[in-house]
């Protein structure tokens, strides 16, 4: 275990340079030994995977768009494809709601998993507004990416980064990631690339910001992605407050019951 | 080929969930019933200690145990890897309320257990009737932190209901406990309001819930199998209640007590039926990218935050 | 185990020690989690390789550890690849380790309706055999014009791409050797 | 071009998606809307099959615009020699060139040569010496040096500039647009956009793969792409070129040191027997006397040297009489046919599945099942090895196993991590692999293979007296074998391709091989690969450590150059074109040529060497001829000799085509070998039947014919089925249900596949009438983790003329809802 709290790692997805070639996928299969997702043809486009789930962590979204402003000599077409990844977010619904401590935050400041401790009580799958955690069928326990948590304290990057072919999957220390995704949708804007905007790269967005953040051509919607989405224990004290309100109610209801004798 | 859905101009990846449905299987729904039926139950035995109604107050009693019970073996039965549940206990994490849930069932149960076995075998009078008042001091939040528990999710049928549902719980925990009561007593005025009111409250609370969503997320509560659900609860609570009332006033009577039995027998059916619909309810919303999206969309569109605008 | 030290592992307890209200971090780590480490720091030996699907040649690094192999990944030293693999080459350990590769010789004989199991050096026998006979059955001293070709037309080869060089080589130079003509290989197809 | 490039090689794409993220403009010109289309700056969908239009359209709009690199064109290449009075070019005999001779349907190419100068082709000639006889060269002996008629002004009728201009003036973008279905624009966007990106400050490249190659005009695909880039100056300087992308971890290799009928190591043609009994005769008739062809003797007598050490003397040739000898087209589609007709009767499938694999794969099956004995190595029992017990003829009953008599031995072969080796990849860079581990149970290296079979043949036939047996028993099969499984030394095999003197130290370059029997070499562009007795092929430099070239790491052949004809980087005085375009120049303080990479160039030449006229070899080539290995040390934007369907590439529609040829009454390649028979079906013209166009091709996910990826869950999943790719207007026209099934047949047969409706296909508008295409994966077969129909079953066998490639990128085909008839699948 790295003992000195390293600065917090992530993952930049910018989806402008990925050629859905879908090496994430394996490569990160490959090394977790996470098994086959099972063999349906989806034919949404070239995703045959669908969605991240407990025996898939990295999945390529294909979103094939006919663009209106076509004219003789430009196609027309529009193929987007960006790989998604648990996000790490900051402030991680899974792990708030984990009740055995499974789901823990790293000294990277990701968010984990412990298959040893994980008593696949399924709260995790719920919470998550991503949708990206899962239940494993025959093993019980809840699974998800995590940004190769054994890598990391080898000083590894994870096999996904690794992999990716053209650097759309980039890892590092996320300020720096950070920077460099800013720098880079000012050039997408200059080359007159409108449509480029970052994804989950705000620390006041509803998560807290990400550990994994993205730079998307179209809205996050397009691509599966929740447009706002919110952790949702951040209403937690107002729900117990009311749970407090209505316990209170159901005293007193009971008290009334009493009240006026027992025939 | 059929590019991302652009049907009534909500855009979607090829209308697929954004989120995982809940994997919780019947266990869950059944144990939302007994642990509320356990807290009405022993507040009812506390009730009944107050006024000194000994069979209502044994009856409380066992029921609150039976049901405690049966609900911790739902929990564990509910599990991926039921030989783990212990690990329930392994933190605290005030932020999970299944966590926090644990911790007082961890105090609960065995205050439920301790009430009964004396009451039953007479032993330890004064260990008893301590355990009876903690027992009901704990019930409120046995009865709520359900409520809080599934409003503590991204489910949006569940999240934005989340000022509802702890009432709506604790409603069905008085429902059920009353429906019992009054099944097993039904000479006991006390069972009998507590049935009834229970079944008013949830009632109420069930069409203040479809009023206080919106449209694409409370379409989970008014279509499909949630909404038969729904339909079928709110027919046999509102039977039960009436036969329930019908009697009261009138003197004795075998078919009096029969009427109250079968009375709270359907209110008990009916708490079942609402717990089944709500989880229901759940499930439809995660499947549903609209009631996902819909609402943040219109967040987003409404404030200036919006971080999907290029 | 003592109960001691049960309690002593019990994160509970380490949340109180280290006032941790929340348990959100390393209180709640487990043992296990707490001496994670790369499988690639427990191999043997690690090899430089090269990736056997397509002709870009990334660089490989394959890890060994009692003899089998652990993981393949990008060769970061590569000029080519520098690191990186697509998803076949990401898809190498799977492809050497395999359970349904092949592992034994199977054998059909004429008109038969089932696999049979054959010894690896009888197999290689029969084959020679069967070159053998069909060579000296099939072998032209010269053409229908009478001009010499000193061949044999009677049975031919067909190459993938994925064979070594030396492979190759040794290929051709026996077969021309046994006057063999038809020997060919992908780079036609 | 014919590339899909970010899909077949995704990995070297990075270089793609970075040099476009530095500016560079990417086109993608491609039948489907693909992922490199995807990240494309400029897409161009054209009707698979009429890239020579497009081609010869962009050739067009160069010269008719004066936009060649004049200098390059005007001192690189044959632009000014003048050809013979007697050629007669397509434009004169409507897409027929002179010399044809319909009976044997080949060209006699006389009339194609340099006026008063038979010209010998380089290396590339060296695949067609068998076809069809006599059909390269057959003219006498050939001269070299420069030809003897030049106008450098370029003006003379008879210069090949002048005919390459008449050649093509008829491409015009209007032509283009009726025969491509490109909108005449973004045609002339593509045009303009490489010659502005030309010239003395800029390079484009070409990358082409088997698109380009899959055709009965395949070559002059390749041979366009050639005049365009001679033409803008783009061969031999860095970022320039046309690179061919290779399918296979080795392709390149499996021609470099060939498992190929026509020719033997390092490109020397395999003898033929009428023109070439002697050594001699051999030399005379097909070497070039210059330039370094001129030492094709020294590079044959150091192979036989090789194989058959002392006993290649002087006396007997050096056992070129050992050498089979080949009469005409032996590839292995004739092999295949010989099956079926009975005259080839054994057949060894090493790593090759073409029972799923080649075109006409029916007429493959069929072909095993005829066979008396199979034999088969492979990771996996692959269709080929199985087809006996689960072709689709054994599901339709069209073969019965109890009939099949094919005798089938299944051996499994070592994986990559299983031995070492090395691949040679698609820049001629070979890369020795380490071996990691033994390979489990009965699996062996082909090294192995090919060992102990030889070694038992040789024992089984040691007491032969037979004159047939001399050459296997005189072959030097001597190699250090380790291990149990006594497996024959890699390493030694590669010292033996690099070759050594007669007193065994190993050669360091092939320039150092002799005529006289004292140096042995086994691939002669492959010597200095084991120079100074060091693998150099294992060299792993890190790139960081190096120059950008990363000389250091592995080993390109030829001599380690990383880039071929390097001297066309500077001008003719030696110097750089430009500053921006640096990479090999003449350092006149130190006399020699320098730079990066190993100048493809005799280093101390200076600039200015004038050859005397009766020079021979290298000497024959001046300091301002950069084109080393042609006879006359310039680009060939006409080819006098080479290649058998023409000096220059002209359209030709595909063997099956709905669309008349738009330029010629020659509908397809006069050249083309076809097979006509009852097995192999053609649709001749029949647009009501057959009324769109086929196209096959891969996924990222899976490789070639499915054995390496199909066998994997891991990539399975990705693309877990069988489809076809077809438009939304397609999908109307034929009622196409998105997911649901077609049934594509062809006049061989019908498979059936998944239904992926997508904009990505779109109608083209050809000669006033929609052209619709089917696009369709060709990974599939009947085993494997998802099993599907495979695409192959589809087409014909029908070949390109010069290298027996078949044409499965465009054929003619209809397309309906439902799976195919079960049972009976000649739907």
């Amino acid at each position: 275990m790295v003992d000195a709290a390293p600065a917090r790692v992530g993952f930049f997805t910018d989806t402008t340079l990925c050629i859905g070639c879908k090496a994430c996928e394996v490569a990160c299969k490959e090394w977790n030994d996470v098994p086959a997702d099972g063999f349906d043809f989806l034919g949404l486009s070239y995703d045959n995977t669908g969605e991240l789930s407990a025996d898939t962590w990295r999945h390529v979204a294909f979103v094939e768009q006919v663009v209106p402003e076509a004219s003789a000599s430009e196609p027309g077409l529009r193929w987007l494809m960006s790989s998604d990844v648990c996000k790490h977010c900051t402030h991680a619904a899974c792990l708030d709601v984990c009740p055995t401590g499974a789901i823990f935050r790293t000294e990277f400041d990701t968010v984990v998993v412990q298959a040893d401790v994980c008593n696949g009580c399924g709260y995790c799958v719920a919470a998550c507004p991503f949708g990206v955690i899962g239940q494993r069928k025959h093993d019980g326990r809840a699974w998800k990416c995590t940004m190769c948590y054994d890598r990391l304290h080898g000083g590894l990057e994870p096999a996904c980064a690794k992999a990716c072919p053209t650097a759309s999957i980039q890892f590092g220390p996320l300020d720096e990631l950070r920077l460099r995704a800013r720098e880079r949708v000012g050039e997408l804007h200059e080359r007159g690339v409108s449509s480029a905007r970052l994804y989950l790269d705000n620390d006041d967005d509803g998560v807290g910001g990400a550990g994994a953040f993205f730079l998307l051509l179209d809205e996050p919607e397009v691509y599966g992605l929740p447009p706002d989405p919110v952790v949702t224990t951040r209403d937690l004290a107002s729900t117990w407050r009311a749970a407090a309100a209505s316990g209170a109610a159901l005293l007193a209801g009971v008290a009334l019951a009493f009240m006026r004798g027992r025939r | 080929m059929t590019v991302a859905s652009e049907r009534d101009d909500l855009r979607t990846y090829y209308d697929r969930p954004v989120l995982k449905e809940p994997t919780w299987r019947f266990w869950i729904p059944s144990y939302f019933f007994v642990g509320g039926a356990a807290a009405g139950s022993s507040l009812l035995a506390a009730g009944a200690d107050a006024i000194g109604d000994a069979r209502l107050g044994r009856a409380a009693r066992v029921t609150a145990l039976a049901a405690i019970g049966g609900g911790s073996v739902a929990l564990v039965a509910d599990l991926g890897r039921p030989e783990r549940f212990h690990h329930m206990l392994r933190v605290f994490r005030p932020s999970s309320p299944m966590n926090v849930g644990s911790w007082l069932l961890a105090a609960y149960g065995p205050a439920v257990g301790v009430a009964a076995l004396s009451n039953l075998t007479g032993r330890a009078p004064v260990l008893g009737r301590l355990a009876t008042w903690s027992a009901a001091a704990l019930a409120p939040a046995i009865a709520t932190y359900t409520g809080v528990l599934v409003a503590d999710t991204a489910v949006p049928a569940w999240h934005e209901a989340r000022t509802v549902m702890p009432a709506l719980f604790a409603a069905g925990a008085a429902a059920s406990a009353g429906g019992i009561a009054a099944a097993v007593v039904p000479d006991s005025a006390p069972a009998r309001r507590l049935a009834v009111g229970g079944v008013a409250a949830e009632t109420a609370l069930s069409s203040a819930l479809e009023k206080l969503l919106p449209d694409d997320v409370g379409a989970a509560y008014t279509d499909g199998r949630a909404a038969r659900l729904r339909r079928a609860a709110m027919r046999l609570s509102v039977a039960g209640a009436a036969l329930c009332t019908g009697g009261v006033g009138t003197r004795g009577g075998r078919a009096r007590r029969m009427r109250t039995r079968l009375g709270g027998v359907a209110i008990v059916l009916g708490a079942v039926a609402e717990r089944f619909a709500v989880v229901e309810a759940g499930r439809a919303s995660a499947r549903d990218p609209r009631a996902t999206i819909g609402p943040q969309r219109r967040g987003i569109d409404g404030s200036v935050t919006g971080l999907a605008a290029p | 185990m003592r109960i001691g030290d049960l309690l002593g592992r019990w994160p509970v307890l380490r949340q109180l020690r280290a006032r941790d209200v929340r348990g959100h971090g390393a209180t709640a780590a487990s043992p296990q989690t707490r001496h994670l480490h790369p499988r690639t720091e427990d191999a043997d030996r690690v090899v430089q390789s090269i990736c056997p699907y397509c002709a870009v040649g990334c660089g490989q690094l394959v890890y060994v550890k009692d003899g089998r192999v652990t993981d393949i990944e990008g060769d970061p030293d590569s000029p080519i690849s520098r690191g990186r693999l697509c998803p076949k080459g990401a898809a190498s350990r799977s492809l050497v380790s395999s359970p349904g590769r092949l592992t034994t010789v199977k054998y059909r004989r004429p008109y038969g309706t089932q696999w049979e199991s054959l010894p690896l050096d009888r197999a290689m026998e029969m084959i020679a055999d069967r070159i053998i006979e069909t060579r000296a059955r099939t072998w032209q001293d010269v053409n229908e014009a009478g001009v010499p070709v000193r061949r044999t037309l009677g049975f031919a080869h067909l190459g993938g791409a994925t064979l070594d060089i030396e492979e190759n080589y040794l290929l051709k130079k026996l077969y021309t050797a046994l006057g063999a003509l038809q020997i060919e290989n992908q780079a036609r197809i | 071009m014919g590339s899909n490039m970010a899909e077949c090689h995704p990995v070297g794409f990075q270089w793609v998606m970075e040099a476009k993220e530095r500016g560079a403009t990417i086109i993608h010109v491609d039948p489907r809307f693909t992922r490199t289309s995807a990240v494309a700056d400029v897409f161009v969908p054209l009707r698979a099959g009429s890239d020579i239009a497009f081609l010869g359209g962009i050739v067009n709009y160069i010269i008719s615009n004066g936009r060649e690199f004049r200098d390059y064109v005007g001192h690189y290449t044959n632009a000014g020699a003048i050809i013979e009075d007697d050629f007669r070019d397509t434009e004169d005999l409507d897409g027929l060139f002179s010399g044809w001779d319909p009976e044997r349907r080949t060209y006699d190419n006389t009339s194609w040569q340099y006026k008063d100068m038979p010209t010998a082709a380089s290396a590339g000639s060296r695949e067609v010496s068998g076809a069809h006889g006599q059909a390269a060269g057959s003219h006498g002996a050939t001269h070299g040096g420069r030809p003897p008629h030049v106008d450098p002004t370029l003006e003379h009728p008879q210069c090949v500039f002048q005919i390459l201009k008449r050649h093509y003036a008829r491409y015009t973008p209007e032509m283009v647009e009726d025969a491509c279905g490109v909108p005449r624009e973004l045609f002339l966007r593509v045009a303009e956009a490489l010659c502005e990106n030309s010239g003395p400050d800029r390079t484009s490249a070409f990358c082409y793969a088997v698109g380009w190659t899959q055709h009965t005009v395949g070559v002059q695909y390749i041979r366009t792409a050639s005049i365009i880039q001679l033409l803008l100056g783009n061969i031999g300087r860095p970022g320039g070129g046309i690179l061919a992308l290779r399918g296979h971890a080795s392709i390149q290799g499996s021609t470099d040191v060939p498992t190929l009928y026509d020719i033997l190591p390092g490109y020397i043609p395999q003898p033929h027997a009428e023109r070439h009994q002697t050594l001699e005769q051999f030399v005379r008739e097909d070497a070039s006397p210059t330039g370094f062809w001129g030492y094709m003797k020294a590079y044959t007598v150091s192979l036989l040297k090789a194989w058959w050490g002392d006993a290649a003397t002087e006396e007997n040739g050096f056992c070129f009489d050992y050498l089979p000898r080949i009469t005409g087209d032996h590839s292995t589609y004739q092999s295949v046919l010989g099956m079926i007709d009975g005259w080839v009767h054994g057949f060894l499938l090493l790593g090759e599945n073409p029972a799923v694999g080649s075109a006409h794969s029916k007429l493959h099956r069929r072909a095993l099942a005829s066979l008396d004995w199979l034999v088969v190595r492979d990771l996996y029992e692959v269709e080929s090895a199985s087809f006996w017990y689960d072709a689709p003829e054994i599901e339709s009953g069209e073969l019965r196993t109890a009939d099949i008599g094919t005798e089938v031995f299944l051996l499994p072969a070592a994986a990559h991590t299983e031995k070492f080796g090395t691949f040679t990849n698609t820049q001629r860079l070979l890369q020795w692999r380490h071996q990691a581990v033994e390979p489990p149970g009965d699996c062996r290296s082909d090294l192995w293979f090919a060992y102990h079979l030889g070694r038992i043949i040789r024992e089984k036939l040691h007491a032969s007296t037979l004159e047939r047996d001399r050459p296997l028993l005189d072959l030097t099969w001597k190699y250090p074998v380790a291990g149990e499984t006594a497996e024959p030394s890699a390493d030694a095999v590669l010292r033996e391709i690099n070759g050594w003197e007669d007193n065994g130290h190993p050669l360091s370059s092939s320039t150092q091989l002799k005529d006289d029997g004292s140096t042995a070499c086994g691939v002669w562009i492959y010597c200095g690969c084991y120079a100074d007795g060091v693998n150099q092929v294992a060299r792993r430099k890190p790139a960081r450590d190096q120059s950008w070239v990363a000389p250091e790491w592995g080993w390109a052949w030829p001599a380690n150059r990383r880039l071929l004809y390097n001297r066309a980087s500077a001008a003719p005085s030696g110097e750089p074109w430009s500053a921006r375009k640096l990479y090999v120049w003449w350092d006149e303080a130190r006399r020699e040529w320098t730079g990066p990479d190993v100048p493809d160039f005799e280093v101390h030449k200076p600039r200015d060497y004038e050859p005397d006229p009766d020079a021979r070899g290298a000497d024959a080539i001046a300091g301002d001829d950069p084109f080393i290995m042609q006879a006359d040390g310039v680009g060939w934007l006409f080819a006098p000799a080479g290649i058998v369907d023409g000096p220059l590439p002209a359209h030709y529609e595909p063997h099956e085509s709905p669309v008349q040829n738009p330029l010629y009454g020659q509908q397809a390649n006069p050249a083309r070998d076809v097979f006509v028979r009852k097995d192999n079906p053609y649709n001749d013209r029949d647009r009501d039947t057959y009324p769109y166009v086929v196209t096959t091709y891969r996924v990222t996910e899976h490789h070639t014919a499915g054995a390496m990826s199909r066998t994997l869950a891991h990539l399975v999943e990705l693309q877990p089925a069988m489809f076809c790719e077809v438009s939304p207007e397609l999908a109307r026209e034929r009622g196409l249900q998105h997911g649901g099934w077609a049934t594509i047949s062809t006049a061989r047969t019908a498979i059936e596949a998944r239904v992926l409706v997508t904009e990505r296909v779109s109608p083209l508008r050809v000669q006033g009438h929609t052209v619709h295409q089917v696009g369709l994966p060709y990974h599939w077969g009947t085993r494997g983790l998802t099993t599907g129909d495979a695409a192959n079953d589809l087409f014909p066998l029908v070949l390109d003329p010069n290298v027996h490639i078949q044409e499965v990128k465009a054929a003619t085909c209809d397309i309906r809802p439902g799976r195919r008839p079960r049972g009976g699948r000649d739907g």
